[in-house]
């Protein structure tokens, strides 16, 4: 429902993420001058957006919704109207929570991880987190596509100015370009699809009966069998449906890229050069999750077109798997969190393809704590490791570092999907919404759920081998053995990450609620469905049902049985794959056991050759058609312009040579030309006839 | 002097002038009486004590006197308005706004060329015959823009060029001055008999000399088409020649690059002028177009002259390595333009097109002297000749070369000077009168031409020295010259409609 | 007379500046192009002008005054703003000041022609944007040329003085083919317009008074005169194919002169072709709309690919203003709201970040005297202000949002996507694949040279590139002392970086007054 | 009676003088033989003027041409052929 | 008039002509100074023949000018030919040729 009473609460909102910009702006002018280079005031801007958060979140679920343009930055009458607005609803403020949590964490964390190791550059670095905040958390809160965009972009620039923070380095501004590049050529979709929902619908507000879903769904609903032009939209030349598709896939494009994706997701891993406490604000919370969030915000968009919802299945479960057998051989732990992160997101979009919208924004709040906890924990290990990042060089850091290690725990038993941890309840309900999609009648989502199902495997073992490869068997190396202390700024983000991670999943305990019967223990599910109608969980499953034909199946008529089958086979399945981790790692002294993966091995660790043939294509089709165009242009183009003045000057100079100097020549050249004029002349008035 | 000799027998009825013939006659008598009183300051004081000063001031005064004069009686009105033109002495000599104005051409380029060849005579001998022999070319150009008859057009168009072969000549120590002088002589040579020759068969064919006469003859039509168009034809040509139009322009280049540079700006500017002045009155008036062209189509053959003149003379300009003969070139290209104005004589708007033209050698009358006589600056401070030898003289000199810069530019025709607008009104002419093809030619041409005049101010500022380049002294007559051309060439970009108005007013009036 | 006034500041200003002594003619020229600023943003304040110009709207600061009759014609002084020409003139006299103040460090060389030269430039740039006689536009027009000639190569790189007349020849050539083109047009009127001014000329076209010239039809005349147009002020803006002096112009220009040739120069011929084309002779435009799309995309694809092969940091950003400037056309043959507004406001930002960018690598290229990406490395550790300035500008250039460039180039995306010409929607999908190469190649340009170890290369001349490499800490060799930038060259970019994020945040500043003057194109318009 | 053209056959005699002595001044190789058949062309051409009445032309013509130009150039043929040019015969003339 | 006045045109056609060959072929200055003076003559054979042929003495008079001013100019040609001798030891007009293209 539309709040009739705007509450205070929605009038402070935008708080939210003009404190951080505050906070970059004074780390950037001031950072310098300030006790410790900004830190501070991104703490505290990053924490009042959190209490503000809250409020919100608490005002949201006393069931007031606000959808209010705050600031137009055009205004032309009788075309597009370009504006910032609110959109403050259960998905919004849910989102908010997280981000500014993860951020104010994050903050806290690089005290101990900047500060205490005496990093240079940090007012840029809080500057950097600052805007960052106030990117993402504008971004969630955006009412319309174009505002999406626009901040959607403003987080790729401050992945570009944080991965890229060791500039001094030749790694990190390579993998800064690479990250901001990928993610461009998917916005560059995103972009054309902006534009053409303006084109189409004239508008791109989410959220009311003139949004741009609604339009769609009526013109979609209307359109009967007439085709063309639905409900006075124009649709280019496609019938409406197809159009629709075609737009949703231009919006999937920016998402791909900015979530890491299959084919787009190879500037992940690299961006594991920016400092840790980044990554975890990456992968978390911000950019990586802001491609999932787009599609989760426009949800009743997608749910509109079969096509769509089935592609971001498809390449959602395909993702999942692919990114997680990659993690398998990964020597470096962050390689292996970055990995993990695009497999956790490739759940996300299996899960929103398969018409689990709950289970994916589900799966991206777990997903946020345990990952943000996972790099975090890898932040801290790392400290004590003196910014070694191998773990082959560690071991045995369990005794040594405790809290880092149980955080870490928990962490991993959630990213790997053990009961009860938070991992598990949003990992299986995103596969228990592709199995029974699938059996009712979509069996496309099978396939997506199939590759989930066997990604679970991977991900028990590689989180096991990085767990067991860390913190147990014997130190391997003497740093591990003498690890650096830790401060509480440090311990205190990966114990308040650890409890969350331990307990997030609570919230919407499907498979308990359906055994038990008990509706109300969905939190999230209850969440999610009020609000603002057109954006509640309901109409996006009527939606689903109507436009994309999913219907809900169930294994041999019970769906009780489904529940537990489900369950049952991704927790066995993940245990089984933790087992092997165990199996082959555990022990004093572990052993490499990739070499016997023998080619594979050399596949994996070269992640399919995915890097090198986007390399070789952007450079035949980038570099190399430039470096032709160059060539081209100098010799054709300009070659021209240069042979025009080249044969002015030669018939100049052929010209000039009338002129020998033997003034007997002069003579006879005047006498001919006369005789040509008399001649021409005398033709022309007709002497000689 | 044929100035005041009535030629012809036959008693002819005077109009009766408003004012006496000697008032309408005033820049022409000044000029010759000038000539007069340099002989006899000359034999008064051969020696010359003021090392010219005398000389050159007397002359200077006597052609800004005949400047002033030409002024006065054009802005009085004399023989323009209701009136029509002054024809004075049985038609011989005509006194209207062309001729007037033309006058304000040939006195203000004199007036220039005599004060700059002050410093560039200093220390020659015969510098008295020079500045005769200049005030009496003057005088021959001035009546050229007067004559009423062939006749006179004949005798004046000789009293201009004979001191012009002597003056070309007049370094005779100076090979190149003396080749220049031979080749020049000859081609005026034979370009004179063609003319004489033309003359006898126009006069064959129509019995008159008088150009209104001819006129009166032609308006019924005649008999004698081949006759007449060879005439005709032979005439053009012989203006042809004096106006430096391709393919008599062979002389121009090696005139103009061997004469004292002075001399080279006088010639490339005031004979050209008058060359064309006095084309414009034969053609419009004696063989005016409503009579002639549809048997002799000699706007066809002013046609062709246009395109080839103005093509050849900017391409051949194009390559030079000399700057005065880039210039001698540029100014051959320079007569094509405003042949555009002869061409364009057989459609309605005769007086915009061909009051462009005189419009344009006005202009080009202060920019072109003024080029030529930054030669004589460079031929003064012995800087040598080609464009490199300029290299640098921006720093040296930079006074004269903004001024030299305005007058490439306007001779360009950019928006610098007036150039850029009598150019334009050429243009506007062109194609107003639908020579489209003629038009686009003058813009190809100038395009062309922007890269050859750039070629200098590149020279200029923008190379560096030769270590050998050294100025010594900034002779004041030069430098006074050079910058007086460069104020006025600039000033007639605002100020253009102070003459645009009187020339197509002036043009206009010989179609009444 | 406000306008006059604005001119006659600069004129003034470049003839004091002619005989100022050289010690101070910087600081002078500074101090004197603020006046004329301020002028132009005080008129910009009180900016009262409604609807377009050329076709019957409010004009705000106009003058007439009869200048000289010719034939059938009067040539009169007739200048006057509207929403279109004001923001332009403002970005002619704020580029202005940046680029004398840019000028401090690297112009140690007859610097009082220099500036007096650059303010001449500023006189004749106003003097385009406010004409309203042709005739007058004219001269202005030609007159850009000139200085920017001397500027180019007095002052300019090694090959300065090919660049130079290649810039003067070529743009003078296609100057006059679009008089040909405009004169047509005249002649085509016929005694129905008795004089040049453009508003009326205009007016005339749109109401369908063309008549036959020469035996061709109306239809065909406007045809060819908008084909001769098209071509001429192309060459200007500049479009594919006839772009090829515009690298060689910018390479060897000083970077303050680039700073203006980009900046300004470049919207001269955009804006002829918005007046011209696109005003006098909409229906055509709007006929061959699709061919002169097709000339936009390939100007944007083909000019960002060109940059991207580049290795000179200056050509690079050269080429990418081809690109840019592929935008603007696109924008203008849109005939939408967004599209032609969108087109102009491009027009403003384009000019402030590609200024802003040739500033810095001006800057860069005062310290290390290369401007080659392969000899220097790691500025940043050097240079920090100046980079961080590189880098918003290199980002606002690839279309940042919250920057000027995002939204001049989103409003033509916007406008153009859903235009009436045939394809519409496909070239704009295409252009818009611009904003992934040019992030490619500044990307790369920015890492090459920014990050990574420090170190420059010097001694090009005897074979082989000597690598200076410096510590974190440890100062490089002498001869090559890296500094941090002084505050005069670091407050041009940070002028323009603060013009390019207020334009990119409240856009409506211009915008406004560029929708206004739009609009009126829009409606009837074919005759 | 046929009346004998007598103009006509002076005519037509005194036109092949004119031409055959023009023709000689252009085509002989020597400088003075070309000045003297000038000098032969120009008093026929005097010829030509008495036969159509011009008498006073007739007799200016004797005076101007042979008299004063005829010399000049004579003149100038003493003062240049001091060597042998290649066109003339190689006869010395003091 | 026994004789009719196409026949001096004729003569004095011939006459132009051949002073025109005489100044294509020869390259003695001389030789074109008198070349010069036949085509001159030529020109003054038309004037008088059409002068008794109008009956009017334009024509006449006319000639005596050309006539004057043919003296006028060989005076002064041989006064450059004779600078042109002392500078360059001929009068063979191919052989100045400093001032070219």
């Amino acid at each position: 429902m539309v709040a009739t009473i705007t509450a205070f609460a929605f009038e402070v909102a935008p708080a939210i993420a003009i404190l951080p910009l505050a906070s970059f702006v004074i780390a950037l002018f001031a950072g310098k001058y300030l006790p410790k280079r900004g830190a501070l005031a991104g703490i505290a801007a990053t924490g009042g957006s959190l209490l503000l958060s809250l409020w919100v979140a608490l005002t949201v679920a006393g069931g007031a919704t606000y959808n209010e343009e705050i600031y137009s930055l055009v205004t032309t009458p009788n075309t597009f109207d370009l504006h910032f607005g609110l959109l403050l609803d259960p998905l919004s403020a849910l989102m908010l929570v997280i981000v500014s949590l993860v951020s104010f964490l994050v903050h806290l964390f690089s005290l101990g991880y900047m500060n205490d190791e005496g990093e240079a550059g940090l007012p840029r670095y809080y500057a950097g987190l600052g805007l960052f905040s106030f990117s993402m958390l504008a971004f969630v809160f955006a009412d319309n596509l174009f505002m999406s965009f626009v901040f959607f972009e403003l987080v790729g620039l401050c992945s570009w100015l944080l991965i890229g923070h060791w500039y001094r380095e030749d790694a990190p501004p390579s993998a800064a370009k690479k990250a901001f590049l990928v993610t461009r050529f998917g916005d560059y979709f995103f972009l054309v699809g902006v534009v053409a929902i303006f084109a189409t619908f004239g508008t791109t507000v989410f959220a009311g009966p003139e949004s741009f879903p609604t339009l769609a769904e009526e013109a979609l609903a209307g359109s009967g069998g007439a085709g063309g032009g639905a409900g006075g939209l124009s649709t280019f030349g496609f019938g409406p449906g197809a159009w629709f598709t075609i737009l949703g896939f231009l919006v999937l494009g920016g998402v791909i890229g900015k979530s890491a994706q299959f084919p787009l997701h190879t500037w992940l891993p690299d961006a594991m050069e920016g400092p840790t406490p980044v990554s975890a604000l990456i992968h978390a919370a911000t950019m990586v999750a802001a491609g999932v969030y787009l599609v989760a915000r426009m949800y009743g968009f997608y749910a509109l077109s079969p096509t769509t919802l089935a592609v971001i299945a498809f390449v959602g479960g395909f993702t999942a798997l692919f990114a997680a057998s990659m993690a398998v051989v990964k020597r470096d732990i962050k390689q292996v969190l970055a990995y993990s992160t695009i497999s956790q997101y490739g759940y996300m979009m299996l899960g929103l393809g398969a018409g689990g919208y709950v289970a994916a924004v589900f799966h991206l709040m777990t997903h946020a704590f345990f990952k943000a906890l996972l790099f975090l924990g890898a932040g801290a290990v790392i400290i004590a490791m003196h910014h070694r990042q191998d773990m082959w060089e560690m071991g045995g850091l369990k005794e040594r570092l405790p809290i880092p290690y149980y955080a870490f725990l928990s962490g991993s038993l959630a990213l790997a999907g053990i009961f009860p941890f938070a991992g598990f309840w949003s990992k299986d309900e995103i596969l228990f919404e592709a199995l029974v999609h699938g059996i009712g009648g979509s069996p496309l989502l099978l396939g997506g759920y199939l590759m989930g199902l066997t990604a679970v495997v991977f991900t028990g073992f590689y989180t096991f081998r990085m767990v067991l490869l860390t913190f147990h068997g014997e130190p391997r190396t003497h740093t591990a053995r003498n690890p650096h202390d830790l401060g509480w700024s440090v311990k205190t983000p990966l114990a308040v990450l650890g409890i969350l991670a331990a307990t997030a999943g609570f919230v919407n305990m499907v498979p308990v609620g359906t055994i038990l019967g008990l509706e109300r223990i969905e939190l999230l599910h209850g969440w999610l469905d009020h609000g603002i109608s057109g954006l509640t969980v309901e109409h996006y499953g009527e939606l689903t049902h109507d436009f994309a034909g999913y219907t809900t199946g169930a294994l041999a008529g019970s769906e009780v049985l489904t529940v537990l089958l489900s369950a049952g086979i991704s927790l066995a399945l993940a245990l089984a794959g933790a087992g092997l981790a165990w199996m082959l790692y555990s022990g004093p002294n572990p052993e490499a056991h990739t070499e016997r993966l023998g080619d594979v091995r050399t596949l994996l660790m070269n992640n399919y050759y995915q890097d090198e043939y986007q390399v070789w294509i952007a450079e035949t089709f980038g570099t190399g058609v430039a470096r032709l165009s160059d060539r081209f242009d100098q010799s054709i183009v300009d070659g021209a312009v240069n042979g025009v003045s080249e044969v002015s000057l030669l018939s100049g100079d052929r010209i000039r040579r009338i002129q020998t100097g033997i003034v007997s020549n002069y003579a006879t050249l005047l006498t001919l030309g006369l005789v040509v004029l008399l001649l021409t002349v005398g033709l022309a008035g007709g002497w000689f006839l | 002097m044929a100035v005041g000799s009535s030629v012809l027998p036959t008693p002819v009825l005077q109009t009766a002038p408003p004012v006496g013939d000697w008032v309408a006659l005033a820049p022409v008598l000044l000029l010759g009486l000038t000539a007069l009183v340099l002989f006899v300051i000359d034999s008064i004081d051969p020696d010359d004590a003021s090392g010219g000063g005398a000389l050159a001031g007397t002359a200077a005064v006597g052609t800004l006197l005949a400047l002033v004069a030409a002024i006065a009686l054009l802005v009085a009105g004399i023989g323009q308005g209701q009136g029509g033109a002054l024809r004075l002495y049985g038609d011989q000599l005509v006194v209207d706004g062309m001729a007037l104005f033309f006058t304000v051409i040939f006195t203000s380029v004199a007036t220039l060329v005599i004060v700059a060849s002050y410093d560039y005579l200093r220390d020659r001998v015969y510098q008295a015959e020079y500045y005769v022999l200049m005030l009496l070319a003057t005088t021959g150009m001035a009546l050229m823009a007067s004559a009423g008859s062939l006749a006179t057009v004949f005798i004046s168009l000789e009293l201009a060029s004979l001191p012009s072969y002597a003056l070309v000549a007049f370094l005779k120590d100076n090979r190149g001055s003396v080749e220049a002088g031979i080749k020049y002589f000859l081609i005026g040579a034979l370009s004179s008999a063609i003319f004489a020759y033309g003359i006898s068969l126009v006069y064959g064919a129509t019995g008159q000399l008088g150009l209104e006469a001819i006129a009166r003859s032609l308006s019924g039509g005649t008999q004698l088409v081949g006759i007449l168009g060879v005439g005709v034809l032979m005439v053009a040509g012989g203006f042809a020649f004096k106006t430096a139009s391709v393919p008599f322009h062979f002389w121009a280049p090696e005139a103009y690059e061997g004469a004292p540079a002075p001399v080279s700006a006088f010639l490339s500017s005031a004979s050209k002028a008058a060359g064309f002045a006095v084309a414009i009155r034969v053609f419009a008036v004696a063989f005016s177009p409503q009579a002639v062209v549809a048997s002799v189509d000699w706007t066809l053959a002013f046609w062709l002259l246009a395109a080839v003149t103005m093509t050849l003379g900017n391409f051949a300009a194009a390559t030079q390595d000399k700057v005065k003969r880039m210039l001698a070139y540029s100014s051959v290209g320079h007569a094509g333009y405003v042949l555009i104005g002869l061409a364009a004589l057989n459609s309605g708007q005769n007086g915009l097109v061909l009051g462009a033209s005189m419009i344009h050698l006005l202009v080009y009358g202060f920019m072109n002297t003024g080029a030529f006589l930054f030669i004589a600056l460079a031929e003064y401070w012995e800087v040598g000749r080609t464009f490199e030898d300029y290299n640098g003289l921006g720093t040296q000199a930079p006074i004269a070369c903004v001024a030299m810069s305005v007058f490439m530019f306007s001779l360009a025709g950019l928006p610098i000077g007036g150039g850029f607008m009598s150019k334009y009104f050429i243009l506007v002419g062109a194609v107003g009168t639908g020579h489209f093809l003629l038009a686009a030619l003058l813009l190809i041409n100038s395009a062309l031409s922007l890269y050859y005049y750039s070629r200098v101010v590149r020279s200029l500022w923008f190379e560096e020295p030769a270590d050998s380049l050294d100025i010594e002294g900034y002779p004041f007559g030069l430098y006074g010259a050079v910058v007086g051309a460069a104020v006025v060439t600039f000033l007639l970009l605002p100020g253009i409609f102070l003459v645009s108005d009187a020339a197509i007013s002036a043009a206009s009036a010989l179609f009444v | 007379m406000i306008v006059e006034l604005l001119i006659g500041l600069c004129l003034l200003g470049s003839v004091v500046l002619f005989v100022a002594p050289s010690r101070y003619a910087g600081r002078l020229a500074a101090g004197w192009s603020l006046l004329p600023l301020a002028l132009s943003l005080f008129m910009y304040a009180g900016f009262s002008g409604q609807g377009n110009a050329f076709l019957g709207g409010q004009l705000a600061y106009e003058t007439t005054v009869q200048w000289v009759s010719l034939g059938p014609y009067t040539l009169n002084w007739h200048v006057g703003l509207d929403g279109i020409s004001m923001p332009l003139i403002a970005l002619s006299t704020v580029l202005t000041t940046a680029a004398i103040l840019s000028a401090w460090t690297p112009i140690e060389d007859r610097e009082n022609q220099f500036y007096g030269l650059v303010l001449f430039l500023e006189a004749s740039l106003v003097g385009v944007f406010a004409a309203l006689d042709f005739f007058v536009w004219f001269v202005f027009w030609e007159a850009v040329l000139v200085p920017m000639y001397f500027l180019i190569a007095i002052w300019g790189g090694p090959r300065r003085k090919y660049a130079a007349i290649k810039f003067f020849v070529y743009t003078n050539v296609a100057s006059l083919v679009m008089f040909i083109g405009f004169f047509a047009l005249i002649f085509g009127l016929g005694d129905s317009i008795g004089s040049l001014d453009m508003p009326a000329i205009a007016q005339a076209l749109r109401a369908g008074e063309l008549g036959s010239l020469a035996g061709v039809g109306p239809a065909t005349l406007k045809t060819l005169a908008f084909a001769a147009m098209f071509a001429g002020f192309a060459v200007k803006v500049p479009v594919v194919p006839v772009h090829t002096w515009l690298p060689d112009a910018h390479v060897e220009a000083p970077t303050p002169v680039s700073v203006l040739l980009a900046g300004v120069l470049l919207k001269m011929g955009t804006y002829a072709l918005l007046r011209f084309n696109f005003t006098m002779l909409a229906d055509v435009a709007q006929r061959y709309a699709a061919i002169i799309a097709l000339f936009a995309v390939v100007s944007v694809i083909y000019g960002a690919l060109l940059a991207l092969a580049q290795q000179d940091l200056k050509r690079i950003v050269a080429y990418s203003s081809v690109s840019s400037m592929g935008y603007v056309i696109l924008g203008l043959v849109a005939y939408t709201v967004y599209g032609v507004g969108g087109a102009t406001f491009q027009m403003l930002s384009h000019g402030l970040i590609s200024g802003l960018l040739f500033a810095c690598v001006g800057v860069i290229y005062n310290t290390t005297h290369t401007r080659m990406v392969d000899d220097m490395s790691g500025m940043a550790a050097r240079m920090p202000v100046t980079t961080s300035m590189f880098v918003a500008g290199a980002f606002a250039y690839m279309g940042l949002p919250l920057t000027s460039g995002f939204l001049g180039e989103y409003f033509v995306f916007l406008g153009t996507f859903h235009a009436d010409f045939p394809g519409a929607a496909w070239f704009t999908a295409i252009a818009m694949f611009g904003i992934v190469i040019v992030a490619g190649y500044l990307l790369y340009a920015m890492q090459r040279t920014l990050f990574g170890p420090f170190g420059v290369a010097t001694d090009h001349g005897d074979g082989g590139a000597v690598r200076t490499d410096g510590g974190e800490d440890a100062d490089s060799g002498a001869e090559h002392d890296i500094k941090r930038a002084a505050a005069h060259d670091v407050v041009p970019l940070a002028m323009l970086l603060a013009l390019v994020i207020v334009l990119g945040v409240a856009p409506e500043i211009s915008f406004g007054m560029i929708r206004d003057a739009v609009a009126p194109l829009l409606t009837g318009g074919a005759g | 009676m046929v009346a004998i053209p007598y103009e006509a056959i002076a005519f037509g005699l005194f036109a092949l003088l004119t031409v055959a002595s023009s023709l000689g001044v252009v085509l002989v190789e020597d400088v003075w033989h070309a000045s003297l058949l000038l000098g032969v062309a120009l008093l026929s051409v005097a010829i030509h003027y008495v036969m159509l009445r011009a008498e006073f032309l007739a007799a200016i013509q004797v005076l101007v041409y042979v008299g004063g130009v005829l010399v000049l150039i004579t003149f100038a043929v003493m003062l240049v052929r001091q060597v042998p040019d290649e066109e003339g015969s190689g006869r010395e003339v003091a | 008039m026994a004789v009719a006045v196409q026949y001096y045109l004729l003569l004095s056609a011939a006459m132009f002509c051949i002073g025109l060959l005489g100044i294509l072929t020869r390259r003695n200055a001389l030789f074109l100074l008198m070349s010069v003076e036949l085509m001159l003559n030529a020109a003054n054979i038309n004037l008088v023949a059409f002068s008794l042929q109008y009956g009017n003495l334009t024509g006449q008079v006319f000639s005596l000018f050309v006539t004057a001013l043919a003296a006028a100019e060989v005076a002064l040609g041989i006064g450059i030919l004779l600078v042109l001798y002392r500078n360059f030891g001929d009068v063979d007009i191919t052989k100045a040729t400093t001032l070219r293209w």
